[in-house]
């Protein structure tokens, strides 16, 4: 009889080992060097549970991986847990029932509540069932000057972007790049959405992308974007680096006088040790009054797998990750905000805390990402990339092709 | 006697059939299957998944309007025709140089022969180096004294195109001086012996009686060129990336592109039915006169 | 007793007719020659008759058995490839074996059998190479050894000598005919060398179009050809045609009347267009030619001295004219000389039939 | 024509004398091919080279210039260490990677090749032409085209993102060239030969492993050269029909190359580029003149 309890309790222990130490594999995007420095803290986070985390990066960016990603999972072999951005990117995959719900970890968690801005938990919801997790937001709004720089050029660090369109002849003079742009059309598109929204204001911005509204694409008030993305163009001739990372390096070594990147550069900024507000200078909202800023931003998406141990790993992973210590690790070393309200950020340097005072304020806005279709996202990529290479294509040329995309968009 | 009966014909030659079941696979269910099932969906409106939703032409229509695939097609013409020529008149300068009884011919031939051993990914990279204005040419000419000098193929978008060339010719060429040297080499000598009695210039002779003498190893190599251009993709991707902008970008960059980063399936099958169009209109008429001749033999 | 027949075998390729209802019996011990020239479907019979290729209808017996359908190991016979068709990987031995090995026989068996055909043939020191390290002729033995091995009863040989040399053929066709002599097994014998098919065969059948022209000895085939095909075909150098028509007692042409004293008609002399056909050995010059039933004087244009004998050309009756003289005769062109020849040795066929009248 | 002849001395050689060794010909000829010999062999000395210097030393000086420190850190880096997100095992694994599907994927289209071309060559059957002429065509089909419909026929037999799916479109793609490069090569063959055999009483089997396929040697040395170097160099598929931790060495290549942590380390890129390309330049400089061949034939032939 003892023997046999011995027994039962061995292999009640064993069983419990095994359903703990299951490994999920988790395929992402962040690889650069802020990113890779992130990822360590869920995988750090998700293997002290007993599980463990399989890293499966794709290198390159969100447009190399996320192909390799879908086919993966409509191919029959899906990963534990994969990223996507907020947003449309996965909206097929839940409707083909290829992604497993969430509901039962998020009402035990209180998602509801504890997830800052609302509508983050709103765009991971289809049909009234959670399918991610946020675990980020990534405000695109940003422009990252070199104190450095300027001081080279002899130039006041500006404070918007009219001035720093200004100081641009200066900073050629001095040798400087006055605007770091990676080749990628991802990129380009993304500094034009920031001219959108922080010189056009909100209502264009939605007008534009929520309303799709073709009439407003072609009048004034995106004339004057146009204009401004033109003065970009201008400024960013002779940036020759493809990825953002190396763009951002520019700016970190001082060739370059400035980027408009997303949060996330801020990472590269703290993996090469410089100081907020001593080596350089960041501007959120493009340092236009009244910024807003976007809530794009990475989430996690699980796939529905047949192996209830795996499917038990994932509701792991999925509450760890919104944890409120695992969140202030990811967060400050990505350079990103946590997506709940509730965490002590302390230790957040001067850029994050603008960021979160905004953030605080309400001015917030849905990305892009979750306003049109990939389809869309990928037409007005080709447009942007285009045109701020092509210098022969005018600004009007540009207009129009781009309120014929917002026409047919969807 | 089993013998005095005529056997069916399903079971004559049983074994080659049954050894040939996965060719006949292949060619039904890959090539002939795959193939309708693209065309057939390039008439929906799949997006990530692929639905039979049709359409119409609508995938057609947006394609010929879409500035990238237009982009894609004239860099595809550039690319082809030059890549057409060069690889030809190269190829065959190459191997005519081979020809001329010289010392050292291995040597040679495996210099040039050996970017072929390399992937496309080899070579976008390693051209992508040499080509890069901060370290490559331009900065050791530069360095030299001309510090105006000017050569960033990779960057500039109205020549990218020719950048990757000279990495595309670089690999490819040594292949087709290869099969120039076969088809030299299979030519009678006598021929050489009838054009130094009458006295004819070597250059006439190799324009006016090799060339033409050589027409099925021309056709032949025309094909190999040209059914490798339309699948360009390798080097493009590793070299330029389709940039600077999207004055690099391709066909089958265009089709990749459409179906798994744009999520727009309809898009992507609508664009690879239109390449394979153009592979057929260059292969029936050459199959065609290759193939069609020789049935009866 | 029959040991091969062909029963009204036809073969298509597609809308192509490469043999139509072809009829053929040979007997037991039989040497036949399939002559004709290339295209002729000499060698595309002898394949059916194998059993490589599939035949559209009629059927083959060999030995008394229908094989028409049979595979072609299974059908007794043994065949010999102009090109040797040794495989190269093997050594002469295991050529030899090789048919014996896939019929599963004993091994002692196989010795003894490779042991005799090398002892017939005499390529005992030969049987540890490979093909590559024989000579043409050494070759063309082992395939036949192949053959011979096979204990069968019926030899195919697919134009067997025409890749070697004139000396080494000559000397081969030799060693057949001794094989012949000593193995008494009946042979089938594909070629296009009339020399060889008139030397070797017990019969020739002369094929054209795929259709047997005439089946018969090799002398009745020289003597009287059945058509103008076969008269042309056989002999060397070519038989003289003259172009005309029956007149009478004489044979009209070019306003010359050649006669045609003893010559035994087929049936009744009939009259109507006609070619005369003469061959140039039986041509004669000189004095023997004076009391001949045709003679008359020709001017010698070309000489063609071969040693043993000399071939002059003459015109006569407005065509050229070819006959043979004797290797010591001193003539040049120029020289004129009388010629005769005897009709009995002439053949007459058919303008529109082409048939021997 | 006599008369075009100039009267001459004629106790003088006429014409020039035969060629020295350094006639004006050959010193334009061999300066020609050294020049251009200097062209193609360019890139691969420039990756030798840059692979061997520090990244200070490539910051400052020109790609040209041979190192003047050499160092092998950038090959064990990009062997053993560079990192693609978490995973800093550097080129090893896809080293790996590319000899687990390049071996059995080169075995089995060649197992298959050279059975299609011994049958359709020798054992022709109603269709079996029509069939070959299929596979031609697929040899031309744009690879973009039948991607897709590959995933859904590898997702249905459950094969997708293995190991085994991706040697499967291998064999598939490998198909066509190779089945024409057999079935020329048996054509080749006396078809006596092959009769002989029949007359020898083997069958299908029997004349392909004993008299067809020991004959088949070169063809099948051939047959392997083009497909190790292809799929060893192979992008796309290995892209598309495995996941990360079976990449093949290209891929891994492309993402180490492109995964910039911070600057771009042209040494590790340039020594992981010469790494990747190590197996396909080896195999061409030992099979010398059989390469020639191998596409000499896969080509003019077909």
């Amino acid at each position: 009889m003892k023997l046999m309890t011995a027994l039962l309790a061995a292999s009640a222990f064993c069983g419990a080992t095994i359903a703990n130490a299951t490994d999920l594999e988790v395929t992402h995007w962040w690889t650069s060097g802020g990113e890779s420095a992130a990822v360590k803290e869920f995988a750090k986070a998700f293997d002290a549970t007993g599980n463990h985390w399989v890293d499966g990066a794709i290198a390159g960016s969100g447009d190399t991986a996320r192909p390799i990603m879908v086919s993966r999972i409509t191919g029959g072999d899906p990963m534990g847990a994969t990223q996507f951005n907020h947003g449309r990117q996965a909206e097929e995959l839940v409707q083909a029932g290829l992604m497993r719900n969430l509901d039962d970890v998020a009402k035990a968690e209180h998602w509801a509540d504890v997830i800052n801005p609302k509508s983050l938990l709103e765009g991971c919801t289809y049909q009234g069932h959670i399918y991610c997790v946020p675990v980020n937001i990534h405000a695109w709004q940003w422009l990252w000057l070199s104190n450095a720089a300027f001081a080279k050029a002899n130039l006041p660090v500006p404070a918007n972007w009219e001035e720093f369109v200004a100081d641009g002849p200066a900073l050629r003079k001095a040798g400087i790049q006055p605007l770091a742009l990676g080749q990628q059309s991802w990129q380009v598109t993304g500094l034009f959405n920031n001219l959108i929204l922080a010189l056009g204001g909100k209502d264009l911005y939605l007008k534009i992308f929520q309303d799709k509204d073709a009439k407003v694409a072609a009048g004034p008030d995106m004339a004057k974007i146009f204009k401004a993305a033109d003065d970009a163009r201008q400024l960013a001739q002779g940036s020759n680096v493809q990825d953002w990372n190396q763009a951002t390096n520019m700016v970190i070594t001082a060739k370059a006088a400035a980027q408009s990147m997303g949060d996330w550069a801020q990472g590269e900024f703290q993996v090469a040790k410089q100081v907020a507000g001593k080596d350089y200078t960041c501007l959120p909202g493009l340092g236009e009054p009244n910024p807003y800023i976007t809530t794009g931003g990475d989430s996690i998406y699980f796939p529905k797998l047949s192996d209830p141990a795996k499917s038990a790993a994932q509701e792991v992973l999925a509450k760890v990750m919104l944890s409120p210590a695992t969140q202030v690790a990811f967060n400050l070393k990505k350079g990103s905000m946590p997506v709940r309200g509730d965490v002590d950020l302390s230790t957040a340097n001067d850029c994050m805390k603008k960021g979160l005072a905004i953030l605080k304020a309400g001015n917030v806005i849905k990305s892009t990402d979750e306003l049109i279709s990939p389809d869309t996202t990928t037409q007005i990529n080709d447009l942007m990339s285009q045109f701020f290479n092509d210098m022969s294509i005018t600004p009007d040329d540009a207009q129009k092709k781009f309120a014929a995309i917002i026409g047919t968009a969807n | 006697m089993p013998e005095t009966q005529r056997p069916s014909q399903l079971l004559r030659n049983l074994n080659a059939k049954v050894a040939s079941v996965p060719m006949i696979l292949t060619a039904m269910f890959v090539f002939v299957g795959g193939t309708l099932w693209t065309v057939l969906y390039s008439f929906t409106d799949s997006k990530l998944l692929p639905r039979l939703h049709f359409v119409g032409l609508s995938q057609y229509d947006r394609l010929w309007s879409t500035a990238r695939w237009i982009v894609s097609i004239e860099n595809l013409a550039i690319y082809g025709v030059l890549s057409l020529v060069f690889s030809l008149v190269i190829g065959f300068v190459l191997a005519a140089l081979l020809d001329q009884k010289i010392r050292f011919e291995n040597v040679f031939r495996t210099i040039f022969l050996y970017p072929f051993a390399l992937s496309f990914i080899v070579t976008g990279l390693v051209w992508q180096w040499i080509l890069n204005p901060d370290f490559g040419v331009q900065h050791i000419i530069r360095g030299l004294g001309f510090s105006k000098f000017v050569f960033d193929p990779l960057y500039n978008q109205e020549i990218v195109i020719y950048g990757v060339l000279i990495a595309g010719l670089w690999q490819g060429t040594g292949l087709i001086m290869c099969l120039m040297l076969a088809g030299l080499r299979g030519i009678d000598e006598e021929i050489w012996k009838a054009a130094r009695v009458d006295g004819i210039p070597m250059w006439k002779t190799y324009i006016f009686i090799i060339i033409p003498m050589m027409r099925p190893v021309f056709i032949t190599t025309l094909v190999i060129i040209a059914s490798g251009i339309v699948k360009l993709y390798d080097l493009i991707v590793a070299q330029t990336g389709g940039g600077p902008g999207i004055s690099s970008e391709v066909p089958a960059k265009y089709v990749y592109d459409f179906m798994f980063r744009a999520q727009n399936l309809g898009q992507g099958f609508a664009a690879s039915t239109m390449m394979l169009l153009a592979v057929a209109i260059v292969i029936i008429p050459w199959a065609y006169l290759e193939f069609g001749g020789k049935k009866r033999g | 007793m029959t040991s091969v027949l062909v029963k009204d075998l036809t073969l298509k390729f597609g809308a192509l007719t490469v043999l139509n209802t072809l009829n053929l019996d040979i007997a037991e011990g039989e040497f036949l020659v399939l002559l004709g020239a290339s295209g002729c479907g000499k060698s595309t019979l002898l394949n059916c008759i194998a059993g490589l290729l599939d035949v559209s209808a009629g059927e083959i017996h060999i030995a008394g058995r229908n094989v028409t359908w049979a595979e072609p190991s299974e059908r007794g016979i043994g065949m010999v490839f102009q090109s040797y068709a040794l495989y190269p990987q093997m050594t002469v031995e295991g050529n030899l074996s090789f048919g014996l090995r896939n019929a599963r026989m004993p091994k002692d068996e196989i010795a003894k059998r490779v042991a005799r055909a090398a002892e017939v043939l005499q390529i005992g020191p030969l049987l540890k190479r490979k093909p590559g390290a024989l000579s043409g002729g050494q070759r063309q033995r082992v395939a036949i050894g192949r053959a011979l091995v096979r204990d069968v009863d019926v030899f195919l040989f697919d134009e067997p000598l025409s890749n070697l040399d004139a000396k080494l053929r000559a000397d081969l066709r030799v060693e057949i005919k001794r094989l012949h002599h000593r193995l008494k097994n009946t042979m089938i014998y594909v070629t296009h060398d009339q020399i060889e098919a008139m030397t070797l065969a017990d019969r020739i059948a002369i094929m054209k179009g795929g259709v047997i022209q005439q089946l018969d000895s090799p002398t009745e085939i020289y003597n009287r050809p059945q058509n103008k095909y076969v008269a042309g075909f056989i002999g060397s150098p070519e038989i003289n045609f003259f172009d005309g028509a029956l007149a009478g007692d004489g044979f009209a042409t070019g306003g010359t009347l050649l006669p045609l004293t003893n010559y035994a008609f087929q049936g009744a002399p009939g009259a109507g267009p006609a070619w005369y056909g003469i061959r140039p050995e039986h041509i004669l010059s000189g004095e023997v030619a004076r009391g001949l039933p045709f003679a008359t004087e020709v001017e010698i244009e070309i000489v063609e001295p071969m040693g043993s004998d000399t071939l002059a050309w003459a015109t006569l009756a407005g065509i050229p004219v070819r006959f043979r003289m004797d290797g010591q005769a001193r003539v040049q062109s120029g020289d004129r000389l009388l010629i005769g020849f005897d009709p009995a040795r002439a053949s007459l066929f058919d303008k529109t039939t082409e048939k021997r009248l | 024509m006599a008369s075009a002849i100039p009267p001459g001395d004629p106790a003088v050689p006429q014409g020039p004398r035969p060629r020295r060794a350094f006639s004006a010909r050959n010193i334009t000829l061999y300066g020609a091919l050294v020049l251009i010999a200097a062209y193609y062999a360019l890139p691969l000395y420039v990756m030798i080279v840059t692979s061997l210097k520090t990244m200070p030393e490539i910051r400052l000086g020109n790609i040209f210039s041979p190192p003047v420190q050499i160092t092998f850190q950038p090959w064990i880096k990009a062997w053993a260490e560079a990192c693609t997100g978490l995973n800093c095992d550097g080129l090893s694994r896809g080293f790996w990677n590319s000899v687990r599907i390049t071996v059995p994927s080169v075995a089995i289209s060649i197992a298959i090749a050279s059975i299609n071309g011994y049958a359709l060559s020798l054992w022709r059957f109603r269709g079996s032409e029509m069939f070959f002429g299929i596979l031609v065509f697929g040899a031309f089909i744009p690879y973009q085209v039948l991607i897709y419909p590959i995933v859904i026929l590898l997702r249905d037999i459950g094969l997708y993102g293995t190991l085994w799916g991706l040697i499967i479109v291998h064999s598939i793609f490998g198909m066509p060239i190779l089945t024409l490069l057999f079935r020329n090569y048996f054509g080749s063959i006396p078809e006596e030969l092959f009769k002989a055999a029949r007359v020898d009483g083997a069958g299908f089997w029997g004349i392909f492993f004993r008299v067809m396929l020991p004959m088949s040697l070169p063809i099948v040395v051939v047959a392997m050269i083009l497909q190790v170097t292809g799929i060893w160099n192979d992008f796309l598929f290995g892209v598309i029909y495995t996941k990360p931790d079976l990449y093949p060495m290209t891929v891994q290549l492309n993402n180490i190359v492109n995964s910039v942590q911070g600057v771009k380390e042209y040494n590790v890129n340039m020594a992981a580029t010469l790494l990747t390309g190590l197996v396909p330049l080896i195999v061409y400089f030992v099979s010398g003149k059989l390469f020639v061949r191998g596409i000499a034939a896969g080509a003019v032939k077909g």
